[in-house]
């Protein structure tokens, strides 16, 4: 019946493109990217709760990837070489965070993502000479929407399918308890890595495919430290641990940044300030929470 | 000195404690003893105010305890080692100590009292700057024990003291407990070790699921059948 | 036969040896009690078998197969199971859920309806059964140390390391303590068990082995090693409770 | 209704570009608006006036919001014009949508070597503020004057912001450098949001260098005049790039501008010039900067008569700003290959004015001051 | 050259470690991951500004007007917005992500209302700009007295927390809050005290920070992000551990910019925390 009901709006979603309006298209580009980037972060941060701040490292990464091969080789290349990239990269990355606990893992990943950055800017400014990049593809909004859609698709199936599956077990284990975990029989890096990497390929497809709406790209652009903070912000707010969590939280998010932002282009951050501490206050474990707590009393109080 | 009347406490649904009333004199030492779960703990956490209970009255001293917060009672002069010790395992054990010493009445004392915890646990003085967390078990209960002491307490409220103490150190906490006793402080204690509690103790009270089902003088109740198949263990430790 | 085989092993924190050139085997199917003041480096030989910390020097091996070196999941899924000094279970999952855990992962890896079976068998033996649908955190401290045994049990474990699992207990508890581990070791598990109270000692153990400062001082059968002059001094103390 | 023209952009108003946006770009489009409306609105081919209504979003610094926003204005809002966002990375990433949509792009703030590409990329788009090559050689024509002359010694030390406006410039100004004889002693770039200059300032105070030569943005041309003065650097030739023509830069040389060189200039002697600075004073509050802004408000007056003459059709439109001729503040305009190629490339303070030194034989150009004055 | 790299690097770092100072405690003493941290300093960057071309106060006198000022703002603060989360929270995992999403919004907050007060623009003052002379290198006064403020504040601190029975509190809630009552500690006062504190810092870093750096409404989230890496580098809530990895730092920025090359100073200051970490995964001086 769920999967009925989730395959429905799938189709609904990719039939979308043809009743809007090219802005409409743009609103559901940005808020399918943003469910694909919470929902894939959530895949390794959920559980674990290993807050993640690399976001950006593997997004980035994945725009820049299709810059640079852009006219090397065809699209769908591109994209598949885009994911090794990023799951080469968090391989690395995984290893040699396994040692690091709790707000340590946050300002890491943190750092590591401003250290790529600052690798590429300095590579590309010595070595190659210049900055910019241009990727010049021949992708339309309507084909990067439904790319992203099913990129997006694919992570909450995976999501659904990892949660009833023994990985699922092992990474709430380890987000309660790494030590009884390990004791368990778990083993913990492996059962880690597996999971970052996941997490991180999804990511840094989600940055190939979202690319080539910029035309130009430049580490400062790619490597935008907000998006890995959003996509946090998103997912926590919707519920990390939750399937739909992350959902929940991205839609509503971006689209009040949309019309806030249209609405109020001076005091926007003043509105969205308050907004927000007004839902961290209202609703203490996420959207996801609340509603499900709302709908429990709304039951007790017919019982 | 403490009264505690008609005590609730609940968790969530759960009910732990259902209106239990006891009362300490001072200089007093009494026992609680119960079955695990029987809410021996959650009584002793209203009386240090760890736990907030849905209703009733704790007075000490004639003070209504439940309208301080918890910080505040160390002042009252009550020092409670709770279940699970509640050190400070980032700091050293001179520190954990030197925090129990915090009150006004025990800065003064500080010196002399320090010394006679060292004396009681020599352990803790040889270990002075070792960081409390990478203390043995039973060294960080000595901690426990050791930092409530440094409060000057007059009332002392002990959640399982003996617990993971090797046989020989709580023969000497007894000992202390004893000594302590003797220069006037009242001591609340909850323990399984029953046999040399009610040794020890003027009077105990029964707790069975949240309620108090019995209370008497130590000795009577050291006697007392139901009390020895219950609480002392009668079969199990045949050659005393 | 032998299954434990603790071989001069050691364990230094910067300047204190915890663990010093200490060596004793355990039997298949023996219950064996390891007692010692506290501090003695009791828990700190339970961390290095468990795999928690890597020894300084000196081997351990199961069945032959060396222990030392591993991970603490290794060690896990070559059989060994335990409990913490200090419980540790996961409080916002339920009974059932905390037990699972091992028998999803450990040696055997059951999943599902079969994975849950083991962890209701579990909870049964430790007369939690009735409550597998709470979450642990509203249990009392000692239905937390049942827990953590039913996790342990569930495992399935050839060697079982319970360190202080019966502190705590009132008599009548403890009687049902013991005639639970006694349960399990009969059927075939073998058993390490770190205890002060000296009544469950001598009503489980067969045989003891002492430590002081990190050094064995006594391993013998139990009657004696508790009338031995240097246990009592060390350990005991003369007003025996025991 | 019909009897208004819709103009909409989507300009930072926060993250990283606000502040460039917010000196040059934004108070422009206020004051264009403004100055129009206060006329009785936009004047169209039948001689009627239409008020102008503006759309505005903010596109927080990112290209993707960027991006979404210009597709709202397009098909959303139906706006009747669209102004382009401010700085070179934001302009070409909505190039292919202006392009999609029809729409005239008139990038002004955006400095790109490859204008001459993106021209024939995007047919109505329009680049008006020259590429790194033309700033670097500017640059290079007034220190050789100063060389030959015997003012300065031969020694350059330069350094660029690494990002693609720092490394345009300096990879333009090498070979030309070389080409003049230079001898490039010290040549380093430094990462955005760098913050402390004293390490960089030091080595280059050390290298011998007369002329020192920052290819940087506001932070770091304002950083690093503080540093030089507060640790006695005072070559003889001290230029900047962005923020060193900006109105408050004097203010943070604690008034010692005069003979600092930076990127742009405007002729300060025109009338119109001297028009637009007090108009912009009066009406924003603060003077515009003497590079960029008056372009960008150059670029407003071109669409403005271009709309005059042809009205709101797109590609009429596009033809009229391609090939026509426009009064402006700037003087008299006329695209070369929808290039704006009659610019100023290095400018001086000089008696409290930002002044265009270069180039020197365009009319209004003033004599550069070399040595400059000690802090 | 080695004493100019010496000197400009420890100037440098003083300005990192100060900054950090603040945040060491709200987050190391109250449990608060502040986000909005960057904002605060900004705040009292823009207040200073405004105090002295405004009003025509002395920055250094200013300085003097804004701590307490901050102190009190930390204070009303925690009570009203953090307490709840605190109260709320439970354990320290959940009030991380509570306290993430509230200083979210607040940073927000902050930032518009920033804009919309003072602009985009790039703000600067000119004050105490000269260069001293200091063991043969000029070092811009404004500076020095940033550093001078680093030293005393962050030496101060180092001692109160370490020598007082002040400090032992506040360390013990920092470390255990669970069993600080048991001892008679108001952890929330203490908290509170902590995060008060902290903004108090804050508010001085801003200060100091109008005096020797040109700043704009936008550069809360570079100060913060900034903040957090000197404070995980050295070990969360170890004062002595953010003065040194602060000082190591701008040591490091100043030696690459000098020896190997400026493009790299950002580089080489991520890629020296990240070694940090992987040789000690709990900071310099953090404890498991
Ligand atoms: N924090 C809590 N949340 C929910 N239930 C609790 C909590 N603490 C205690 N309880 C419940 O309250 C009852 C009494 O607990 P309490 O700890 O007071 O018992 P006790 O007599 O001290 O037992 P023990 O001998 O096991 O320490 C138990 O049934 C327990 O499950
Ligand atoms: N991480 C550590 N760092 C420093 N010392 C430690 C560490 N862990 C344990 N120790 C010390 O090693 C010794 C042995 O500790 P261990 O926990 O093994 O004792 P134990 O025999 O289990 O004692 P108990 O009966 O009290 O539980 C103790 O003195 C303890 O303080
Ligand atoms: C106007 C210029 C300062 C814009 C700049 N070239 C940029 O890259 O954004
Ligand atoms: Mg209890
Ligand atoms: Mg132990």
């Amino acid at each position: 019946m769920k999967i009925a009901l989730s395959l429905a709006a799938l189709v609904a979603l990719a039939l979308a493109p043809f009743g809007v309006s090219d802005y409409g298209l743009g609103l559901l580009i940005g808020a399918v990217t943003y469910v694909t980037l919470a929902s894939g972060w959530a895949v390794f941060s959920g559980h674990t709760r290993y807050v993640s701040l690399a976001t950006v490292a593997f997004y980035g990464t994945g725009a820049y990837t299709v810059a640079v091969l852009n006219e090397a080789m065809p699209y769908w290349l591109v994209l598949i070489v885009a994911g090794l990239i990023g799951a080469a990269i968090a391989l690395v990355v995984g290893l040699s965070t396994l040692r690091l606990a709790g707000v340590y893992f946050v300002i890491f990943t943190f750092g590591l993502s401003e250290l790529v950055r600052q690798l590429i800017t300095w590579y590309e400014v010595n070595v190659t000479g210049t900055l910019g990049r241009y990727i010049f593809l021949d992708v339309s909004a309507r084909e990067i929407y439904w790319q992203m859609l099913a990129l997006g698709a694919a992570t909450i199936a995976l999501t659904a399918w990892i949660q009833r599956h023994r990985l699922g077990l092992a990474l709430r284990v380890i987000g309660d308890d790494e030590v009884v975990a390990a004791h368990s029989g778990i083993p913990l890096a492996r059962t880690k890595l597996t999971a970052f990497v996941l997490s991180a390929t999804i990511l840094t497809l989600a940055g190939a495919i979202a690319s080539p709406r910029w035309v130009y790209v430049e580490p400062s652009i790619v490597f935008n430290p907000t998006v890995s903070f959003l996509t946090v912000i998103m997912a926590l707010l919707g519920g990390a641990n939750r399937l739909w969590g992350p959902v929940l939280g991205a839609v509503p998010l971006f689209l009040a940044f949309e019309w806030l932002s249209a609405r109020f282009p001076d005091t926007y951050p003043i509105f969205l300030g308050l907004l927000f501490i007004l839902v961290v206050f209202a609703l203490p474990d996420g959207i996801l929470a609340g509603l499900e707590r709302l709908k429990t009393r709304k039951t007790e109080d017919r019982a | 000195m403490l009264e505690v009347t008609d005590l609730r406490i609940t968790y969530g649904k759960h009910v732990a404690l259902d209106g239990a009333s006891i009362s300490v004199g001072a200089g007093e030492m009494v026992a609680i003893l119960g079955a695990n779960g029987a809410g021996k703990s959650s009584l002793l956490g209203a009386v240090g105010g760890r736990v907030r209970p849905a209703s009733g009255q704790v007075t000490y001293k004639g003070r209504d305890l439940l309208r301080l917060p918890q910080h505040a009672l160390v002042e009252e002069g009550i020092a409670l080692v709770p279940e699970g010790r509640g050190i400070f395992p980032g700091l050293s054990v001179a520190e954990n100590l030197d925090l129990g010493a915090r009150p006004r009445r025990a800065k003064a004392r500080a010196g002399a009292i320090r010394e006679q915890v060292f004396t009681l646990f020599p352990k803790l003085a040889e270990r002075r700057a070792q960081i409390a967390g990478t203390m043995s078990g039973g060294e960080q209960q000595m901690v426990a024990i050791g930092r409530a002491l440094m409060s000057a307490p007059d009332l002392l409220l002990l959640d399982e003291p003996s617990l993971g103490l090797a046989p020989i150190v709580v023969q000497e906490v007894f000992a202390a407990l004893a000594r302590i006793r003797a220069s006037g402080l009242t001591i609340m204690i909850v323990e399984q070790n029953a046999r040399a509690t009610l040794a020890l103790a003027d009077r105990a009270y029964l707790i069975e699921a949240g309620r108090i089902t019995g209370s008497g003088p130590a000795d009577t109740l050291r006697t007392d059948p139901a009390v020895v198949r219950a609480f002392l263990g009668g079969a199990a430790v045949a050659e005393s | 036969m032998t299954l434990l085989a603790i071989d001069h092993v050691t364990k230094r924190f910067g300047g204190l040896t915890a663990v010093n050139e200490l060596s004793f085997t355990l039997a298949q199917g023996e219950v064996v009690g390891l007692l010692g003041p506290n501090g003695s480096g009791k828990t700190t030989l339970v961390n290095l078998i468990s795999g928690d910390l890597a020894a300084d020097g000196g081997r351990i091996t199961l069945a032959g197969e060396t222990l030392t070196g591993r991970r603490p999941d290794q060690v896990a899924r070559a059989g060994v199971a335990r409990t913490f000094q200090l419980v540790r279970i996961l409080p916002s999952l339920s009974l059932t859920e905390n037990v699972m855990i091992p028998a999803v992962f450990g040696a055997k890896s059951h999943w599902g309806a079969e994975a849950r079976a083991v962890a209701r068998d579990a909870l049964e033996r430790v007369g939690l059964a009735g409550r597998a649908e709470t979450s642990a955190g509203a249990l009392t401290y000692i239905d937390q140390k049942r827990l953590e045994l039913a996790r342990a049990l569930a495992a399935e474990p050839r060697l079982l390391l319970l360190d202080e699992w019966l502190a705590g207990l009132n008599p009548t508890e403890l009687a049902e303590g013991i005639a639970l581990i006694r349960s399990l070791s009969e059927s075939g598990i073998t058993i390490l068990i770190v205890e002060h109270i000296m009544e469950a000692v001598r009503a489980l153990c067969s045989r003891v082995v002492v430590m002081n400062s990190g050094r064995l001082i006594a391993d013998e059968a139990t009657e004696t090693a508790l009338r031995d002059p240097h246990v009592i001094a060390a350990y005991l103390g003369e007003g025996t409770d025991a | 209704e019909g009897d208004k023209v819709r103009i909409g952009y989507a300009v930072a108003r926060t993250g990283a570009n606000a502040t460039g946006a917010g000196i040059t770009t934004i108070p422009n489009y206020e004051l264009w608006v403004k100055t129009v409306n206060a006329a009785g609105g936009l004047k169209m081919p039948d001689g009627s006036q239409r008020m102008i209504e503006v759309v505005e979003y903010d596109n927080r610094s990112s290209n993707e919001d960027l991006v979404r926003s210009i597709e709202r204005l397009a098909s959303q809002d139906k706006v009747d014009l669209i102004l382009p966002p401010w700085g070179t990375g934001p302009n070409l990433a909505v190039a292919p949508l202006f392009d999609r949509f029809g729409y005239p792009q008139l990038a002004v703030t955006a400095v790109t070597d490859k204008a001459p590409d993106f021209v024939k990329r995007w047919k109505r788009s329009f680049w008006l503020l020259g590429g790194g090559h033309d700033y670097a050689e500017g640059l290079v024509d007034v220190l050789k004057a100063a060389r030959d002359a015997g003012t300065i010694n031969n020694k350059i030390a330069a350094v660029s912001v690494a990002d693609g406006f720092g490394i345009d410039l300096i990879s333009g100004a090498r070979p030309a450098f070389k080409q003049a004889g230079f001898d490039l002693v010290y040549d380093k770039s430094y990462p955005l949001g760098t913050s402390d200059f004293s390490a960089i300032l030091s080595e280059a105070k050390a290298s011998g260098a007369d002329s020192f030569v920052a290819f940087s943005y506001p932070p770091g041309s304002f950083g690093m005049t503080k540093t030089a003065q507060s640790m006695g650097f005072n070559p003889k030739v001290f230029y900047l790039s962005v923020g060193g023509a900006f109105p408050i830069y004097p203010g943070i040389a604690d008034g010692k501008a005069e003979g600092v060189m930076a990127i742009g200039g405007v002729n300060a002697d025109s009338p119109a010039m001297q028009e637009y600075f007090a108009r912009h004073t009066k009406e924003i509050g603060n003077p515009p900067d003497s590079w960029a802004s008056a372009i960008t408000y150059a670029s407003l007056q071109m669409l403005e008569q271009a709309v005059a003459r042809v009205g709101l059709d797109h590609e009429a439109l596009a033809n009229e700003l391609s090939t026509g001729s426009f009064d402006t503040v700037i003087g008299t305009v006329k695209l070369e290959d929808n290039q704006l190629r009659d610019l100023w490339w290095v400018g001086q303070w000089q008696g409290g004015a930002f002044r265009a030194i270069d180039p020197a034989d365009k009319p209004g150009a003033s004599a550069p001051i070399i040595p400059k004055p000690a802090w | 050259m080695l004493v100019t790299t010496l000197i400009l690097g420890l100037v440098l770092g003083g300005t990192y470690a100060l900054l950090a100072l603040g945040l060491t405690l709200q987050y190391g003493i109250s449990r608060i991951m502040n986000l909005a941290y960057g904002e605060f300093t900004l705040v009292s960057a823009f207040a200073l500004v405004a105090l002295f071309k405004g009003a025509g106060v002395p920055p250094l006198l200013a300085i003097v007007l804004i701590a307490p000022l901050g102190y009190a703002v930390g204070w009303i603060l925690y009570a009203v917005m953090m307490r709840p989360l605190v109260a709320r929270a439970g354990d320290a995992g959940r009030l991380d992500v509570a306290s993430i999403l509230a200083t979210f919004g607040l940073m927000f907050l902050i930032q518009g209302g920033l804009l919309v007060t003072f602009g985009a623009d790039f703000t600067s003052i000119t004050y105490l700009d000269q260069g001293v002379n200091v063991l043969g290198v000029p070092v811009a006064l404004n500076r020095l007295i940033a550093f001078a403020i680093c030293v005393v504040a962050g030496g101060g601190l180092v001692l109160a927390l370490g020598r007082t029975r002040w400090g032992l509190a506040l360390r013990a809630v920092a470390q255990t809050p669970g069993s600080a009552p048991l001892v008679g500690i108001d952890v929330n006062r203490v908290a509170r005290q902590g995060f008060a504190l902290g903004t108090a810092l804050a508010a001085i870093a801003g200060a100091s920070i109008a005096m020797h750096q040109t700043f704009s409404a936008t550069d809360g989230v570079v100060f913060t992000m900034k903040a957090l890496v000197i404070v995980i580098m050295g070990g969360v809530g170890n004062v002595a551990g953010t003065l040194i990895a602060g000082l190591a730092l701008g040591l490091v920025e100043t030696f690459v910019a000098t020896a190997i090359d400026p493009g790299l100073t950002l580089a080489a200051t991520f890629a020296i925390f990240l070694v940090v970490l992987l040789w000690r995964p709990q900071g310099l001086f953090g404890r498991r």
